[in-house]
C-alpha cells in the first residue's frame, strides 16, 4: 500500500464504513481489528497481495471485455459442427430472465425445506423430467456433468454389485468420461476393460458377451456413442442381465432422448449423462448439468441429493430434501459419493428449457436436428468432395467422415476459411486418424452446409487444378 | 438494537396460510394443456427428409407420456410464482455458517454471459480460444497469490471434487515417492465431504478428537501421526471459526513423518488476503468459489473447487493444464505424472470468469477487508448472542462463531425449533446440528457483506426468541407460521419416498 | 370452475401483517448509513486539474444533504423487497379494462438491449445508424400494413402524445385547406386523455352522449357534425369493448362535413390483423405499442404512441421521418409542412425495437390470432359472470367487457370494494369506475394471453366475491386482508400531501 | 395463407389450443370465432396481413441481431465526443437485474396501491431525488424526456400566469427543446420571445431584462446551456421575479446537478429537464426520463403523476398516487396535461443509478467528468491543432470548439478515422457554423483524448506538409 494512499474502507461491497467499523469494534471490545487476527500471530501480511483492482462495472467490461474478444465463437466468427459432448442449441430468452431472479441465484441448497420450497419444487420437476425421458423411474437432482456422472455411475453399480470385479465399458464411450472414470475407479477395487467397435460403428456385440462373465459389475456403452453412433441399448443390456450384472446407458447428446428408444425401454439398469443441450450455453465446458438415473428398488445406493414430496404442519403438499442419509453429510466415510454442491442452477435451466419445448417441440427439435445432420451427410456424399461418412449404422445430429486425406493440415486450412469442421479423432483412437466427428445442431443453417460443401469443392478444385464439380 | 417486535404467533384463523390460486403453484406436469408450446420452432427446410429413412422403427420412442405442454407465459408464471417461496440472500442476511452466503455481484453475471466466453466450445482449438486461457492463467495466478502455493488446478467442479483431486495427488506423490500409506487423519470437526473423499481416494479414515478448545492436540496429532498417515486434513479455520494456532507445529508434525498437509479452504473467507495458506505449512488446499469469491449458490451449484498445491504435488496436478509458450496460452494435455481428468473439458469454466471477475473487484487490499470485516461481523454476533446462547467453545471466533441449544433445552425448545422460528423474524437459519462435535450446534456466518443494522436485526431477533422460549416455548416448537408452508414432515418423505410425478 | 375456496378472512391477530425485519422496508434514504457507496469510481488521472480551478464556487454547490450512503448489497435488497410488493403480470391475469395487460416478451428485452442499438448515439450521423434506420423503416412498414393507413410518425412517446400531434396534424391539414375550425366531438365514453389532448391542441370539446347500446347514435352525430368540427375522436372499439357496426357511415358523415375521423387505438388489441382502421374511414389513429404489442408497462411507461395517417396529412407528420434512397435510409428534417417536434431526438426508440421484435415473433397470422383469442377470453368472462354482475350494456362485446356494481350496491358493496377482494383471492383487480357512463363500472380485459384456467379461476373468484357480497358485505368492504398493506387512505395523501421524504 | 399450410393455432405467446378454443367457443356459445366478430361485418380480413414470422428467439436473434450490427457504436467501433442532450456514462449491471425483476418490468401504473407498494414507494423515491438534486420542495412522477417536460413546465407557468402572454426564453436552451415548444405552444395563447448570448457564452444578460416585462409569464435559461456553457441562474431568476415572472431552469446533463448551484438555490421557481445521464442508456434518443419540480404553492399546477405519503387501514405508513384531480383521467379537458403513460421504469432506473452511486459517488462522478472534459480543453489549447474554446466562461462536461475550418467535412474525414468528434452547431447556429459541440464523460478514457489530439496533429501535419507539432 503506498504510504501516500489511506486504506481502504468503503467499497461497494463491503457495507461497513468507517463509523459501523468504529462501532462494531467498540462492541466486541477490541482496538483494533487486527487483535482479531491474533491466532494468526505473524501470519498475517503486511501488504495486500498485489492483485489488481479495485476494479468498478467499466473498468471490468473492459478488462474482462477484452479476453472474451481474443476468442473466436461459432456463428458470429466461424461455422462450426463442432459437438463431441458439448452442443450448441439456441437457448431460450426466458431462461435467463428467470435463472437470473434472486430468489434463484442466490438461495444456498435446499436444506431448511419452509424457505425453500421453489427451489424444491423446480429440483423435484427435473427429477420427473429426467424419469420421463430416461424410462428410469428414480433421477437424481443432478450431478456434476455427464463424465463424473458415469463415473458416479459405474461406482453405484459397484456398491450393488459388491462381490464383482470387473466393469465391462464400450470404447464407444466419450474419451474424457472413460478417463473421468479411471481417475475415479484407480483406488477401487475392480478392473475396467474396455470393448471395440464393428465396422457398423456399433459396439462388438460379440467382444462385449465375450468380455462379459459373472465377475462383471455392469456393462456401460453410450447410444448415440462417440462416432455419433445410435447404439441398440437392448444388446448391451442383454448381456449384461444374462451374467446378472448391471448395464449402464450413457447419454451425451441429451436432445436424442426426445427421440431415440429410452435407456429404460432399452433395459438399462442405470442411465447417466450430460444434459448441456438442454438450455445450457457452451461456456468452454462448464458449467453443465450431469444426470443420473435409476431403478427403484436402487434409490439408496445414488450419489446425490434427492428431492421427495411431503406433507406440511397442515397436511399441505411440500417437498424436501430426503434420503439423505445416502449423504457425506450424514454418513461421512460411508456416503454414497463425496458429492456435496451440485449444479442445481443449471438443473434449473433445464427444467424450464424442457418446459418451454414440451412435449412437441422437444420432439420437432430432435427431428430437425436428426434431418439437418442427415442433409449434411447426404451433401457430403452427393458432391464427391472426398469427405466420406465413415460407418453405416444410423445417427442422431452428430456423425463420423473419414476425410480422405492428413486431418489436422485439413482442420487447419478449414479454420483459417472460417470453418471449424470437425473434431478430429485421431488423438483418441489412433485407427480413426483420418477421420473427423461432426455434429450439426438447429444452430447450423442451410447456408452453413452450403457454405462448409463448397468450400471443399473449392479445395478439390484447387488440387486438380480445374473447376470441381467438373460437369458444373 | 430497538426492542424487537414479537414476530407473529399462530392463531385459529391463520391468515397467512396463501389460498390465492396460484400460491398453491402446481407441478409443471399438472399444469399441462394438451396443444400449448412455449417456442417457435423454424419451419422445415424444402427437401429435408423424413425421420422414417433416417432410423428405424426400433432406435425410435413414441410421444413421452407425462411431458407437459405450456405456452411461454405458463412457464414464466410457474417459475416467477414457486421462486417467490425461496428466501434468498437477496432478500437479507443468510448466516449459514460454513456456507459463505456472501453477496453474489451482478456483474459476475453480465461477464459469463459475454458472447465471446460463453459461445466458445470446449473442443475449440487453442488459438480461437486464446482470451479463455488468458483468462484461466490470470486466475490460477491470482490464487497462486492468495495461497502462496506453487499452482493451483481449475479443474474441479465444486469443493468436494477438489478434495477428490488433491487427495489423488498426494496418493500419487508418496507413490511416485515409493510409499504406499494407508491412513488419512481427519479431526471429528471435519465436514462430511473430507472422509467422503479419503474413502473414495482409496484411504481409511482415522478420525482425531477435538481438544476442549475445539482445536487439535498436538499430543494426540503426533501420537497418530505415524508414517502409515498419507495426510492431515484439517480444516483452516475449523468448522467452529476457530484458528488453529498451533497450525506450523502441526505442519511440522505431519511434515516430519513424511505426510502432507491437506487444508480444507471453505473457509477462506475468514483470511483470504490477510495470511496465506503456503506459509501456514499447508501443502494441498482446496478453495470454494461460490464461497468465498462470490459465485452464486443457485441453489445448490454450480460451484467450482480449485486446488493449490505446493511443488511437490505440481506434476500429478490433473491434465489439461493451461501453459504459455512463444505463440501464446496453451493446453498442456501432456503430463505424463497427472492422476488424471476429474470431469470432461476444462473445468467449470463459466464460474471461473465470476470468481475473477470478483477478485478484480476488490483487488488485493478489497480483499484484505473482506476478511477483516466477515471476522468483525461474526464476533459482533458473538458479544450480541453469549449472554443468551450457551457457547461450547470460548477460544476466539474468526469469521464464524458455533452456539448451541444448551440454554434452551431446558425448556425443551431445540436448535432445529429456534431455527425455524427465525424463519418468522425473516431470517434464513444458521447452519444447525453442525459440526457434529457440538450437541445442537447453531453455526452462524454473518459474512463481510451484511451491514451493521442488519447484524442488529438479527441479534435482535434471535434474542426475542430466547425470550419466548423461557416464555412461550410451545409458540418456538411450532414454528414457523409464515412461511409459503409450515413445518414440514421430513421423515415422512424419507419413509415413503415420492421422487418424481408420474403420469 | 371448482367450487371456491374463499379467500381469507381479517382476525383479531391478524398475522398477514408483516412483522419481519424487512417487510416495512424503510426508504433508501432512511436506510443511509454514512461511509457506505454503491460503485467503484476509477481512480483519479495522474495531472488532473482541480474542480476549483475550473468553476468559481459561487456556481458550486456543497455536499446534498439527504442523498443516501448505501452498498451494492443496500440497494439490491431494497428494491428486491419492494419489488415483491407489487402484484404482476408475471404472477397472473391482470385484467385492467382499456390497458390490455398481455404477456410481455423477453426476448424483446433482450433484442432492446444489443449493443449495436443501446448503444447508439441518437446524434450519430445517418450513415453510423444505418441498423436504427432500417428498424423504423420496417416498424413503420408493418403498422402501415396493419392499419391500412398512408404512413405512421414513430415519434410520439405515449399514446396521449400519439393523440396530440394526431390533432395537430388535423389542425395543419384544415390549415392547409384555409380552414380554421374550432371544435372537436368527443363521446362520453372516450377516456381522459381524449378530451384533454383536444385541450391543448387549441379545439373545444363537444361531448356527444352515448346511447342505449353504448354506441354512437348518427342522428346525434350529424346534428353535431357542423362544418366548425375539425374532427370526432373516437375509440375503436369503444371502451365499453363495443365496436360501433356504423362505422363506414360515422366516417362518411365526417367526411361529408370535411371533418377528420380520429381513431384512438388504444383498443387496437381487440382487431389487430384481423381488420383495417384505414378500411373504416379512419383517418388518424394513434397505437399504444404497450399495450397492443406488448412492451412492458413497467409500473406506467415508457410506452410509445405512433400516430398512423391517411395519405391528407402525410406532409404535415412530425419531422424528421425515416426516409431511404441510393445511398440507404436517412433522417428527414427538412418536411416544410411538419407539425415540427413533439419530443427530442426519434423517439421511444428501445420500445420501438421491443415493438418490432414481438411483430415478427407473431407474423401476420399470429396477430390475427392475437385479436381472436382476445375476444373470445372476453366473451368467455362476460358469459361467466353475466349472471351474479349487471351488465349495463348488452352489444356484443370485442375484447373487454364491462359490468357495474348494481346488483352488489343493494348490499352496500360497491366497485371499490369488489376490487379489493380480489387481490384476497391473488387478482389483480379490473380496471374501475371508468368508463364515467357506467356507474360504478368494472372493465374486464383478461387479453389473449392468458389461459383457460386462468380465465376460470378469476371467474370463480369473482362469483365468491359476489356471494360474499350477499351473505357478508363487512368482509368485502373491509377488504384487502392478505396484501402488504390494507386499503390505502387517498383521502387523506390529497388533503395533507407528503411527496418527498425531506432530509 | 398458402392452402396447404393449416391454421396457426398453438403458439408461445398464445396459450389457448385447439381444445381449450373448442370448450371457450361451446361455453361462449359460438360455433366459431369469427361470430363474435359479426358487428365488423365485411371489415373482417380474408387473409392475415404479409408480415414476416411468426419468429422464435433465434430467427429474432438473427433478423434484429443484423439490424444492430449494423450501427456503429462508441466505445466498440469509434471514439465519440457526442453529447447534446443524450450522454455516453456507465451504467451499473446491477440496474437491469433489478429493473428486469417481473415484478417491476410488468406491472400497471400504481392505481391499486395496495398492489402496488413497491412501485409506488420507488416513485416517491424518485420524487425524492429529484427534489434533493434540484433545490426544489416538490418534483412528479416523470415525464416523456426532457423537451416535453421543458413544454410542459412552461404550460405549467402559463396556468400559473394566466393574464400574461410571453414566454422568454434563451437561445441557449437545447434546438430540440425549443422546437417542442413551439409544436406545444403553437395554439396556445402567448408568444415565444428568444433571448441570444453574449461573448462569454452566457445568455445576454442585458437582452433578457430588455425582453422581460410585465406581460412575461416566465423566463427559461438552460444550464449548463447547449454549447456547454454554465450559466448563473440567478441572473435569469431575478430578471424574472422582478417582472413578477416565473423563473424555469433547464437541464439536459443531469450529472450537472451534482456539482452545480442547485436550480433551487439559483432562484429558480420550477425545474425541468432530463435524467438520462443517470442510468439510461443512449438507444438512439429513448427510452429517457423528463423531470419536472417546482414550489410546493404550485404542486396543483403539475402535470403528470404524484406518488404521496399515507397510511393504510392499520395505520401503517403507505404510498398512493394522489392530487390526480389534476389529471386527464378525472379532469378531462381541464387538465394539467394530458400525460398519461409515463417513464417509470426509467424513473426506475434513474432512482436505482443515484442509490447506487449516492451522496459521495455521484459527487465524485461529477467531478471527474468535468475533469476529464478540462483535460480535452486544455489539451487542445495546448497543442495548437487549430481547435480553439469558442467560449470562455467555465462549462462542466461539455463545451463549445472552434474548429478552424469547415464543419462538415472536417467531421467527415474524422469519422472515417473513427472518430465522431462532435456535433456540429451550424444548422441549428448559424452564426457558429465554424463551431462543434463536444462533450467527455468517464467512458471517455484518457486514450480517446490522445488520440483525438493525435489524429488533429497528423491532419495538421499532412496540411503543412511537415511533422506536427513542429518542435516534436
Ligand atoms: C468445510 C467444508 N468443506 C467442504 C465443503 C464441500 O464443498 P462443495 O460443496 O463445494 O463440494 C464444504 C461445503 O459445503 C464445507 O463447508
Ligand atoms: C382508450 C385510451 N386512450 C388513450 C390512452 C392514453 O395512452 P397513454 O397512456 O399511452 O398516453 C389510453 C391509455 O391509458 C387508453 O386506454
Amino acid at each position: 500500500m503506498a504510504a501516500s494512499k489511506p486504506p481502504m474502507v468503503a467499497h461497494r461491497y463491503l457495507p461497513t464504513g468507517e463509523q459501523d467499523r468504529r462501532e462494531l469494534l467498540a462492541a466486541v471490545g477490541v482496538e483494533s481489528v487486527d487483535a482479531l487476527f491474533s491466532t494468526l500471530g505473524d501470519l498475517v501480511l503486511d501488504e495486500p497481495v498485489a492483485i489488481a483492482g479495485p476494479m468498478g462495472d467499466g473498468a471490468l467490461r473492459h478488462h474482462l471485455g477484452a479476453l472474451a474478444a481474443k476468442n473466436q465463437v461459432a456463428g458470429r466468427d466461424f461455422v462450426s459442427f463442432l459437438g463431441g459432448g458439448a452442443y450448441r442449441h439456441e437457448v431460450p430468452t426466458v431462461i435467463d430472465h428467470l435463472l437470473l431472479r434472486g430468489e434463484f441465484l442466490t438461495v444456498y441448497t435446499p436444506y431448511q425445506p419452509e424457505f425453500s420450497q421453489g427451489t424444491l419444487q423446480a429440483i423435484f420437476e427435473f427429477q420427473t423430467f429426467l424419469t420421463l425421458l430416461t424410462g428410469l423411474p428414480v433421477a437424481n437432482a443432478s450431478m456434476y456433468e455427464g463424465a463424473s456422472a458415469f463415473a458416479e455411475a459405474v461406482l453405484m453399480a459397484d456398491r450393488l454389485q459388491k462381490k464383482r470385479r470387473k466393469v465391462v465399458l464400450s470404447r464407444g464411450i466419450h474419451p474424457h468420461y472413460r478417463a473421468t472414470l479411471a481417475t475415479y475407479a484407480q483406488n477401487l477395487d475392480f478392473d475396467l476393460v474396455e470393448v471395440g467397435w464393428d465396422e457398423s460403428g456399433r459396439t462388438d456385440a460379440a467382444a462385449l458377451a465375450a468380455a462379459v462373465d459373472d465377475q462383471t459389475i455392469c456393462v456401460a456403452v453410450q447410444s448415440p456413442n462417440y462416432f455419433g453412433v445410435v447404439e441398440a441399448w437392448s444388446v448391451a443390456s442383454d448381456i449384461a442381465h444374462a451374467q446378472g450384472a448391471l448395464s449402464i446407458g450413457v447419454v451425451t447428446e441429451a436432445l436424442s432422448l426426445a427421440l431415440l428408444q429410452s435407456p429404460g425401454a432399452g433395459g438399462c439398469d442405470i442411465a447417466c449423462g450430460e444434459a448441456q443441450s438442454f438450455g445450457l450455453s457452451l461456456a468452454y465446458g462448464g458449467p453443465y448439468v450431469g444426470f443420473l438415473a435409476g431403478k427403484d428398488e436402487h434409490k439408496r445406493a445414488m450419489p446425490g441429493r434427492l428431492a421427495g414430496e411431503t406433507v406440511d404442519s397442515k397436511g399441505q403438499r411440500a417437498w424436501v430434501l430426503t434420503l439423505s442419509t445416502r449423504e457425506q453429510h450424514i454418513r461421512r466415510e460411508k456416503a454414497t459419493s463425496n458429492i456435496c454442491t451440485n449444479q442445481a442452477l443449471c438443473a434449473l435451466a433445464a427444467t424450464m428449457y424442457l418446459s418451454l419445448y414440451g412435449k412437441v417441440g422437444l420432439r420437432q427439435l430432435a427431428e430437425s436436428n436428426l434431418k439437418r445432420a442427415a442433409q449434411l451427410r447426404q451433401s457430403l456424399v452427393a458432391t464427391g468432395v472426398g469427405f466420406a461418412p465413415r460407418f453405416r449404422a444410423p445417427s442422431f445430429n452428430e456423425f463420423t467422415v473419414r476425410a480422405g486425406e492428413p486431418v489436422q493440415p485439413l482442420l487447419r486450412d478449414l479454420e483459417a476459411q472460417g470453418i471449424l469442421a470437425g473434431i478430429a479423432l485421431g488423438s483418441d483412437y489412433p485407427e480413426l486418424e483420418d477421420c473427423l466427428l461432426m455434429a450439426v445442431t438447429e444452430c447450423n443453417p442451410m447456408a452453413d452446409i452450403e457454405r462448409f460443401i463448397a468450400t471443399l469443392e473449392q479445395r478439390m478444385a484447387a488440387r486438380i487444378g480445374m473447376p470441381f464439380p467438373t460437369a458444373r | 438494537m430497538s426492542a424487537p417486535t414479537p414476530a407473529p404467533t399462530p392463531t385459529e384463523n391463520d391468515l397467512r396460510t396463501p389460498r390465492v390460486a396460484w400460491q398453491h403453484e402446481a407441478l409443471l406436469f399438472e399444469r399441462s394443456r394438451p396443444g400449448r408450446i412455449g417456442v417457435t420452432l423454424p419451419p422445415s427446410e424444402p427437401g429435408e427428409p423424413a425421420t422414417a429413412d433416417l432410423l428405424p422403427a426400433e432406435l425410435l420412442r413414441g410421444e413421452i407420456d407425462g411431458m407437459p405442454e405450456l405456452s411461454e407465459v405458463d412457464v414464466i408464471r410457474h417459475f416467477t410464482r414457486i421462486s417467490r417461496k425461496n428466501y434468498a440472500l437477496d432478500l437479507g442476511l443468510y448466516p449459514l455458517g460454513s456456507c459463505t452466503m456472501k453477496y453474489n455481484p451482478r456483474i459476475n453475471e453480465e461477464m459469463a454471459r459475454l458472447p465471446g466466453f460463453a459461445g466458445s466450445h470446449p473442443m475449440q482449438p487453442d488459438s480461437t480460444v486464446q482470451g479463455n486461457l488468458e483468462l484461466l492463467w490470470e486466475l490460477e495466478r491470482a490464487l497462486v497469490d492468495l495461497t502462496g502455493l506453487a499452482r493451483v488446478s481449475l479443474q474441479p467442479a465444486a469443493g468436494a471434487q477438489g478434495e477428490f483431486a488433491g487427495m489423488l495427488m498426494v496418493k500419487a506423490a508418496l507413490e511416485a515417492r515409493g510409499e504406499k500409506r494407508k491412513y488419512v487423519l481427519i479431526p471429528d470437526s471435519a465436514h462430511g465431504t473430507n472422509p467422503a473423499t479419503a474413502h473414495f481416494a482409496g484411504f481409511e479414515v482415522k478420525e482425531l478428537l477435538s481438544n476442549a478448545q475445539g482445536t487439535l492436540d498436538l499430543e494426540d496429532l503426533e501420537r497418530a501421526m505415524t508414517d502409515e498417515v498419507a495426510a492431515l486434513m484439517m480444516t483452516v479455520p475449523n468448522t467452529l471459526g476457530v484458528f488453529e494456532d498451533h497450525i506450523r507445529e502441526i505442519a511440522a508434525i505431519v511434515h516430519k513423518k513424511g505426510g502432507f498437509l491437506y487444508g480444507d479452504g471453505a473457509n477462506f473467507n475468514a483470511y483470504v488476503g490477510k495470511a496465506r495458506p503456503g506459509d501456514m505449512g499447508i501443502d494441498v488446499l482446496h478453495m470454494n468459489l461460490h464461497k468465498t469469491f462470490t459465485t452464486p449458490h443457485g441453489g445448490g451449484g454450480p460451484g467450482a473447487g480449485p486446488v493449490a498445491v505446493c511443488a511437490e504435488l505440481v506434476p500429478f496436478m490433473p491434465a489439461p493444464t493451461v501453459e504459455k509458450n512463444e505463440n501464446g496460452f496453451y493446453l498442456d494435455h501432456d503430463r505424463p505424472g497427472s492422476i488424471g481428468r476429474v470431469r470432461s473439458f476444462q473445468g467449470q469454466f463459466g464460474v471461473l470468469v465470476r470468481a475473477l471477475t470478483y477478485i478484480y473487484a476488490m483487488g488485493g487490499e478489497g480483499l484484505m477487508r473482506v476478511a477483516e470485516n466477515a471476522v468483525l461481523n461474526a464476533n459482533y454476533i458473538r458479544k450480541g448472542l453469549e449472554d443468551l446462547y450457551h457457547l461450547p467453545y470460548q477460544t476466539p471466533s474468526l469469521h464464524e462463531v458455533v452456539f448451541s441449544d444448551k440454554h434452551q433445552q431446558v425448556h425443551h425448545v431445540s436448535t432445529l425449533d429456534i431455527a425455524k422460528r427465525l424463519m418468522d423474524y425473516g431470517f434464513h437459519p444458521p447452519t444447525i446440528y453442525f459440526p457434529l462435535i457440538v450437541s445442537g450446534a447453531l453455526m452462524i456466518e454473518p459474512t463481510e457483506t451484511s451491514g451493521k443494522e442488519e447484524l442488529d436485526d438479527f441479534i435482535t431477533a434471535m434474542r426475542a426468541i430466547a425470550h419466548e422460549a423461557e416464555t412461550d416455548p410451545d409458540l418456538v416448537r411450532g414454528a414457523p407460521y409464515t412461511t409459503p408452508v409450515g413445518r414440514c414432515d421430513e421423515a415422512r418423505a424419507a419413509r415413503n419416498p415420492i421422487l418424481a410425478w408420474k403420469p
